[in-house]
């Protein structure tokens, strides 16, 4: 966004947008890195300049900069809809309606355009298969005394897509507050975030846990003594969303990356690096279910946002510092 | 030309100096000597520049050198100096300290690499430390890390040279032999030197000029000569002399000691301050001492010293306690021998004196 | 032959302006306050303001509602006893490995040397992640106390004990650095006079001999203190599933929350983080009020303490033992795991591979790109603290007044405040320094090498400060009195004196520097990422086993640079000691 | 008794001491002397257990304390220290040093607080450092230093006190207060004392026996008149009395001068090895000196030191130097100055006595 001068001539290239973009992103370097190179393939005038980390400290640095006075990002690409939520009440996100959003069900997309998610990320139960000889079926089996002390799960206080997690699960009739307040007479065991969920499986700390599909399927295709399992009362999503800000001072080529990443080629891509693509018709990579064979558990996105920072504190006290 | 006007130094509430007036001339060679403690360190480490004085100034060749809001740093003075505590560098051999000190004194910056390494080489075999130029300080006893100090301090021939005891840790021998390259350096180069001693003999022996300090303070300012023969003050006579103070009255031109009125004492030269308190310095070696009670003032051995050519004996008198020296040729006295004390001879040379000359 | 803080105190006075008039000197003093003070405060007081603003008024309400709630007196507490547990751990065993290793006589003490390093360069999470598996209900720890009668259980990692613990064995070698040279530097007839007098091994230890080192071991206390409050990484780890919350990791929960009071509350925190860190360091200053320090002699290598051979022999068994498992353990766990394919297969011939090498040099271009950048800043940024650094210790020790340390705590918050709080303030400060006016430093490297000086120049200060109490001034004074001054006065006598003190510190900044992560981790941008950056994205992808080849890699490079480091310091000692 | 046998050390390959064969007696006063860098730092520290001898052994009571494979540790001696270099511990006061010593000392151990405080008020008040009690060695001047090394050591009455130039930094007047304390001390505790000096009148006022050292070796070893009077080397001839060594040959009691063979001089005790080396020794003061040239040796004046009750000559002699003393009440000698040397008349008495008692 520094260099944005130059955006406004809309000109001479062979797509018709030039200029930098400044993609802000929690996807693996890998595969951002795949993202923005095939997108510039198509619109070689577009310099994408990548900022990878955390979720957490993604959002924390577009806030530092707001504070400080002026917002490097153009288009933003972090875990869950809350988080975008949350900068659209603060008015930091433009409104832009996809042409290539159509082809994605609608509750994935924001009304009023300001987010549109990427990719279908459930949170299903990894099992560690040298341990375990029956797959489990249900999240039950995450309470259940066989399991005592053997379970694994993200801590909701580090993870945002955790945090998503705990305020749908506990927002389902049949599993609520009583279903973590049994996690914890089970004595589960609290990791910071999901690599290191599948780290302790994996190793045989525990035998199960609470993680992203996307990981146990790869970690099974390497070798891993793993398997996912997708529970049958339904699995939270999290969509990967992406946004523009406001203030971006390359609006054009935002909008082609963007649209780009929600293309059919874009979302092929995604279902290549291993994920399930969000658009409807196209295959998910081997050992995923698509959004079709899930049974995606929902909730009220604004209503989560309100709730968020009680959800974290409540399962602070039901985890209660010692 | 150095003055010191009306310096006063302290350390937080202590007064190391109070009031200090000195001056010295370019070339003058100028002892500093007093007992432990009394200050003399300190008015070194002002000449230096290391500190700034309390109250007062000082005044080199004209300009402001040191007041208690400006000072001119020591690599700017054009100085040398030995340290008391060596202050060697652990880093660099005894050849090295020379070098340095003339590679960057203002003096000797300009010599070249041969003439330098000549130098070196000269300086080190005059305090005798050529055999030892490739050691380090670790591997040098106390005496020769003095000398590397020495050395490293003369070898640029500074305009003023700062010693502070810089013999104290050498024999005799080595002692009379650097005391004489200091003054064969004093004659050559025609340095100002100032020399911090605790030794009289040593002040005495070397200097132009010698500053009694006695507790922060100056007590006297004389050539050698005047200084033992002519005291100004009780310390001063004690400390020089090891003056024996004997109390009475002055009459005219002759002393009646206080205890022994049947005495009659001739002035040798005793200054006004002695004269107007009542006293009348008896030097050790005026003393002459008989075994037995007779003739004179009586007293008991207490301590006998042996020092070669003489013998230093302290010998009770009534609730004093005197010092007399004698040739070890005489007859040898114990402690606890009851002795009879006179004015010697060479006194009663020095009584006809004054009332020939004066 | 002695000297102590009063007397430099007193000849402070001619210096460092010492031929500007008095009031110049203040003029530039306060100037020069002025500037650390924008560089290294201004910075972390914008946190500060943020934690006393609301809608555009000040107020107090943050800290109102922050301090009413118990779990802000929960986790300060847990902090409390975190860091006071964990920072006498580490000046314990820094001590004594330091004390062992200038004393006594045992072999291969160079080697040791290399190896006390260790624990503090592997990336911490490696570290605890290895503890965890030899420790764990399959380890070897649980295998060997069952074989053992009695029913003994394998201590639990994941409590304030292993918190404590795992703090204590990585900040050690802080402290251990800082006082090796103390302890070689005390004149050996100070020793000598106290066994005159009767005093007997233990007593002169006692009294004597950890006096003198009293500026190493506060010093080198001081930063593992400062280490362990700021650490993210242990207690994050160990304490999550603990449910054990210390002020660095609540911050950062609090700061990756939402709604407009998450910032607020985060700066609140840190406020509370800072003032403990200012605790920190006035007891440092206690310390050091009382005590006084040697003069130079040069640092004595020699052994000072003989053992029967069998007692020799088993003093140096159990160092081994005791650096091999803090040391090397972890290092051996991370390297298996760089070679295994995938988590969880057996640890058998088949299953090994290079590939993990193979994508992180040759497939994934950003590593290599990392190591060359981490490389660059850190030899940057060491020789600018190296400097400024050096320069301020030395201002420190010749003027012990209020402006000095002021300065000194200036320098000391930005450290002490956890890397993800202090990326903020950089960001605060630097991405416009002047409202409206942004110079681009934000977004390129230079962030990078701006934020790198500011947090670690106290390290490089405490080095040379304690360096510089090891040195008599008459050392200076003599080159003063020889016409030396200025920069040749630092080059031939006081830097060669230094040298020892010097290269500690800067070998922190170094080591720090290479392998800094959380600051990184919100300030890099694309062409500037560093090592830890890589590191901690592979780390989050879920991809731990690039991660561990990676830092495999840079450990080993470490270590050889260790080697080529001991290679250089036995040649200075030949040259310019003269190996004695 | 302390036996030192056979004892060399080396420095790497630097031999510090040679073959050092000495015999302490339990109550003895030994002075070590000899010039800078002799060894004698080096032999007491090997007396008080920092260092294994490189060869020889050293028996105390009888036992083995030190041989080139054991040694006593120093706290398990009973000795007490003067550091030459003081060696004060700068965290402590003056008060604490001496504390430290009565605290862990086996002689004092059992003292109560009280007897201790009072001890450490005795000791520091003997040294004249008690208003200084409360200050740190920083805040001292050298003399200051050194007397707290000597109160630390000698505070808990060891058996053995060994001393490293305990008054060197001191200046007359505060060192005869001090060998007096020393000899006071000595004679209460008796305890043996090593006192390592440089300064021979040091050594001949106060010891029982001298043991003159150079280059590492034993020169001799005697009373202290002895060594004054009948030195048995060139070395402590010239070391110890300053002797000019005079060259010819010796006929049956007397001394013919090679170079004025008109000269006879009696035999004052010189010895044997003297003797067979064809060497009479005459002492500075045993000169008798005129100005202008006349009947005996001729020479010229070069340096003139003035000492106060004397002055010191160097006399060039042909191509020697040689040292004459003259008191200072005869007519004073200008550097260039012609003059006359005779055997002066304290000699001409010496020059008699052998023939009575001889
Ligand atoms: N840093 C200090 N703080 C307090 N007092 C000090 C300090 N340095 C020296 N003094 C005191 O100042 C006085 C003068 O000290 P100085 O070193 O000048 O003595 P000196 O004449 O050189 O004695 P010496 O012959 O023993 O070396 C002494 O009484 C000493 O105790
Ligand atoms: N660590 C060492 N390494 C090498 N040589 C040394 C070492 N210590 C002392 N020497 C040498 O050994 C000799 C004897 O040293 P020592 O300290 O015993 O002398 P000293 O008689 O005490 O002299 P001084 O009167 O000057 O103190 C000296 O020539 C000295 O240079
Ligand atoms: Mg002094
Ligand atoms: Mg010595």
């Amino acid at each position: 966004a520094c260099s944005g001068e130059e955006e406004a001539s809309a000109g001479d290239g062979g797509s018709g947008v030039t200029g930098t973009v400044d993609f802000y992103t929690s996807q693996p370097d890998a595969d951002a890195q795949a993202l923005v190179d095939a997108f510039q393939e198509k619109h070689p005038e577009v310099e994408v300049e990548v900022f990878r980390s955390g979720t957490e400290e993604v959002v924390s640095k577009i806030q530092a900069e707001n504070e400080a006075g002026d917002i490097q990002a153009d288009v933003l690409l972090v875990a869950d809809a809350v988080t975008f939520e949350n900068f659209k009440e603060e008015d930091m996100l433009l409104s832009y309606e996809s042409p290539e959003a159509e082809a994605i069900a609608a509750s994935f997309v924001d009304p009023d355009g300001t987010y549109t998610g990427t990719k279908v990320m459930a949170t299903g139960i990894v099992v560690n298969t040298n341990e375990v000889d029956e797959l489990p079926d249900s999240w039950n089996i995450l309470t259940d005394e066989s399991s005592k002390g053997k379970t694994v799960m993200p801590s909701p206080l580090y993870s945002g897509a955790a945090a998503y997690n705990l305020s749908v699960l506990t927002r389902q009739e049949d599993m609520g507050w009583e279903f973590y307040e049994q996690l914890k007479a089970n004595e589960i065991m609290i990791t910071q975030g999901n690599g290191a969920v599948l780290e302790g499986v994996a190793m045989g700390e525990q035998s199960y846990g609470m993680i992203v599909d996307y990981l146990a399927a790869r970690a099974a295709k390497e070798g891993s003594p793993v398997e996912l399992v997708y529970p049958s009362e339904g699995v939270p999503v999290i969509t990967e969303p992406v946004g523009i800000m406001k203030n971006t001072d390359n609006e054009e080529a935002s909008k082609a990356f963007v649209d780009f990443i929600l293309s059919e080629e874009g979302q092929k891509l995604a279902s290549e690096l291993g994920y399930t693509p969000i658009r409807e018709g196209i295959e998910a990579p081997e050992g995923l279910k698509t959004l079709d064979e899930m049974n995606v558990l929902e909730a009220e996105t604004s209503e989560l946002l309100k709730a968020r920072e009680a959800d974290k504190q409540q399962f602070g006290e039901v985890f209660g510092q010692e | 030309m150095i003055n010191i006007q009306q310096v006063t130094k302290k350390y937080g509430s202590f007064t190391a100096l109070e009031g200090v007036d000195v001056t010295i001339d370019r070339g003058e060679f100028v002892a500093i000597l007093g007992p432990s403690g009394c200050g003399k360190t300190t008015l070194l480490k002002l000449l230096a520049g290391f500190m700034k004085p309390t109250d007062g100034q000082i005044e080199m060749d004209g300009a402001v050198a040191a007041s208690h809001r400006r000072l001119l740093p020591p690599e700017k003075r054009n100085i040398g100096m030995v340290f008391q505590s060596f202050a060697l560098w652990p880093h660099m051999t005894v050849a090295a300290h020379v070098e340095f000190a003339l590679h960057h004194h203002t003096n000797s910056k300009k010599m070249g690499k041969k003439d330098r390494d000549a130098r070196v080489k000269d300086v080190l075999q005059m305090v005798g430390l050529e055999p030892l130029a490739q050691r380090y300080p670790a591997e040098l006893s106390g005496g020769q890390k003095q000398r590397v100090s020495l050395a490293r301090a003369i070898a640029a021939l500074p305009n003023v040279l700062l010693m502070d005891e810089p013999l104290s840790a050498l024999d005799v021998e080595l002692r009379m032999e650097m005391r004489k390259e200091i003054q064969s350096i004093h004659r050559q180069t025609n340095a100002s030197i100032v020399f911090v001693t605790h030794d009289q003999g040593e002040a005495l022996a070397m200097a132009d000029k010698v500053i009694v300090m006695n507790k922060g303070r100056i007590e006297q300012i004389a050539s050698p000569e005047i200084l033992y023969t002519q005291p100004e003050t009780e310390f001063v006579a004690q400390f020089v002399g090891k003056c024996n103070l004997i109390k009475g009255v002055w009459k005219d031109d002759h002393f009646v000691p206080e205890k022994y009125p049947w005495e009659r004492w001739g002035d040798s030269g005793v200054r006004k301050t002695l004269k107007s308190r009542g006293l009348y310095p008896v030097r050790p070696e005026q003393w002459k001492i008989d075994r037995g009670e007779g003739n004179g003032i009586m007293g008991r051995i207490l301590f006998a010293q042996y020092q070669g050519k003489e013998v230093h004996y302290t010998v009770q008198v009534e609730n004093e306690k005197w010092t007399v020296h004698t040739s070890a040729d005489e007859s040898r006295l114990q402690p606890g021998d009851h002795v009879t004390l006179s004015l010697g001879v060479s006194n009663k040379q020095e009584e006809l004196q004054p009332a020939i000359s004066g | 032959m002695i000297t102590n803080q009063p007397i430099l105190e007193r000849r402070e006075k001619a210096w460092p302006f010492s031929s500007v008039s008095f009031k110049k000197k203040h003029v530039y003093g306060w100037l020069g306050l002025l500037f650390v003070f924008l560089v290294f405060m201004l910075p972390v007081l914008r946190l500060v303001w943020l934690s006393f603003h609301q809608e555009g008024a000040l107020t107090f309400a943050h800290y109102t509602e922050v301090l009413r709630e118990r779990s802000t007196w929960q986790t300060i507490q847990h902090t409390v006893v975190m860091v006071f547990g964990s920072t006498l751990l580490a000046m314990l065993l820094g001590t004594v490995m330091a004390w062992i290793i200038a004393y006594v006589h045992v072999s291969g003490k160079r080697i040791m040397q290399l190896f006390i390093f260790l624990p503090f360069i592997i990336p911490s999470y490696i570290t605890t992640l290895a503890w965890t598996q030899f420790f764990s209900g399959s380890g070897p720890v649980t295998a060997l106390l069952e074989w053992l009668p009695g029913q003994l259980e394998a201590p639990n990692l994941y409590s304030m004990g292993g918190i404590i613990f795992m703090l204590g064995l990585s900040h050690y070698p802080l402290v251990y650095l800082f006082t090796v040279n103390v302890f070689r530097k005390i004149p050996r007839d100070l020793e000598e006079a106290a066994a005159t007098s009767g005093a007997s091994r233990k007593q002169t230890l006692r009294k004597l001999v950890l006096p003198l080192a009293l500026p190493g071991i506060a010093s080198g206390g001081l930063l593992a203190f400062l280490s362990n409050l700021d650490n993210f990484g242990i207690p994050a780890f160990l304490g999550t599933p603990a449910n054990i919350r210390v002020l660095s990791t609540h911050i950062y929960e609090q700061a990756i929350g939402f709604g407009p009071t998450a910032f607020s509350k985060a700066a609140v925190l840190s406020v509370i983080l800072g003032t403990i860190a200012l605790g920190g360091t006035l007891i440092q200053w206690l310390l050091l009020r009382k005590s006084r320090v040697t003069e130079t002699v040069t640092s004595d290598p020699e052994p000072r303490f003989f053992l029967s051979t069998f007692r020799k022999r088993l003093l140096e068994f159990s160092i081994w033992a005791f650096l091999l498992v803090t040391g090397l353990v972890p290092f051996i766990t991370m390297a298996a795991l760089s070679f295994i394919k995938a988590y969880g297969v057996p640890f058998t011939l088949e299953n090994l591979s290079f590939k993990n090498y193979a994508y992180v040099f040759l497939t994934d271009s950003k590593a290599t790109a990392a190591l060359s950048n981490s490389l660059q800043l850190a030899f940057v940024t060491m020789s600018i603290c190296l400097a400024a650094g050096t320069a301020l210790a030395y201002m420190r020790y010749k003027n012990k007044g209020g402006m000095s340390r002021m300065a000194e705590i200036f320098i000391t918050i930005p450290y002490a405040l956890p890397g993800t709080v202090f990326a903020l303030c950089m960001i605060f400060m630097w991405m416009q320094p002047v409202p409206g006016w942004n110079p681009g430093i934000y977004g390129s490297i230079w962030i990078l090498f701006i934020a790198y000086v500011t947090r670690f120049l106290i390290l490089q200060m405490r080095g040379s400060y304690t360096a510089f109490l090891q040195i008599d001034p008459s050392m200076e004074e003599a080159a003063r009195t020889s016409g030396a001054k200025g920069w040749v006065k630092w080059r031939t006598i006081l830097l060669p004196l230094l040298l020892p003190g010097l290269v500690g510190g800067a070998l922190l900044v170094f080591l720090m520097v290479l392998t800094e992560l959380t600051v990184s981790s919100l300030l890099w941008s694309s062409g500037s990422e560093t090592v830890g950056v890589v590191i901690f994205n592979y780390e989050q992808s879920g991809y731990s086993t690039y991660s561990t080849a990676f830092s495999s890699v840079i450990v080993l490079a470490i270590l050889l640079g260790g080697l080529l480091f001991l290679l250089f310091s036995k040649l200075w000692e030949r040259k310019v000691l003269k190996g004695k």
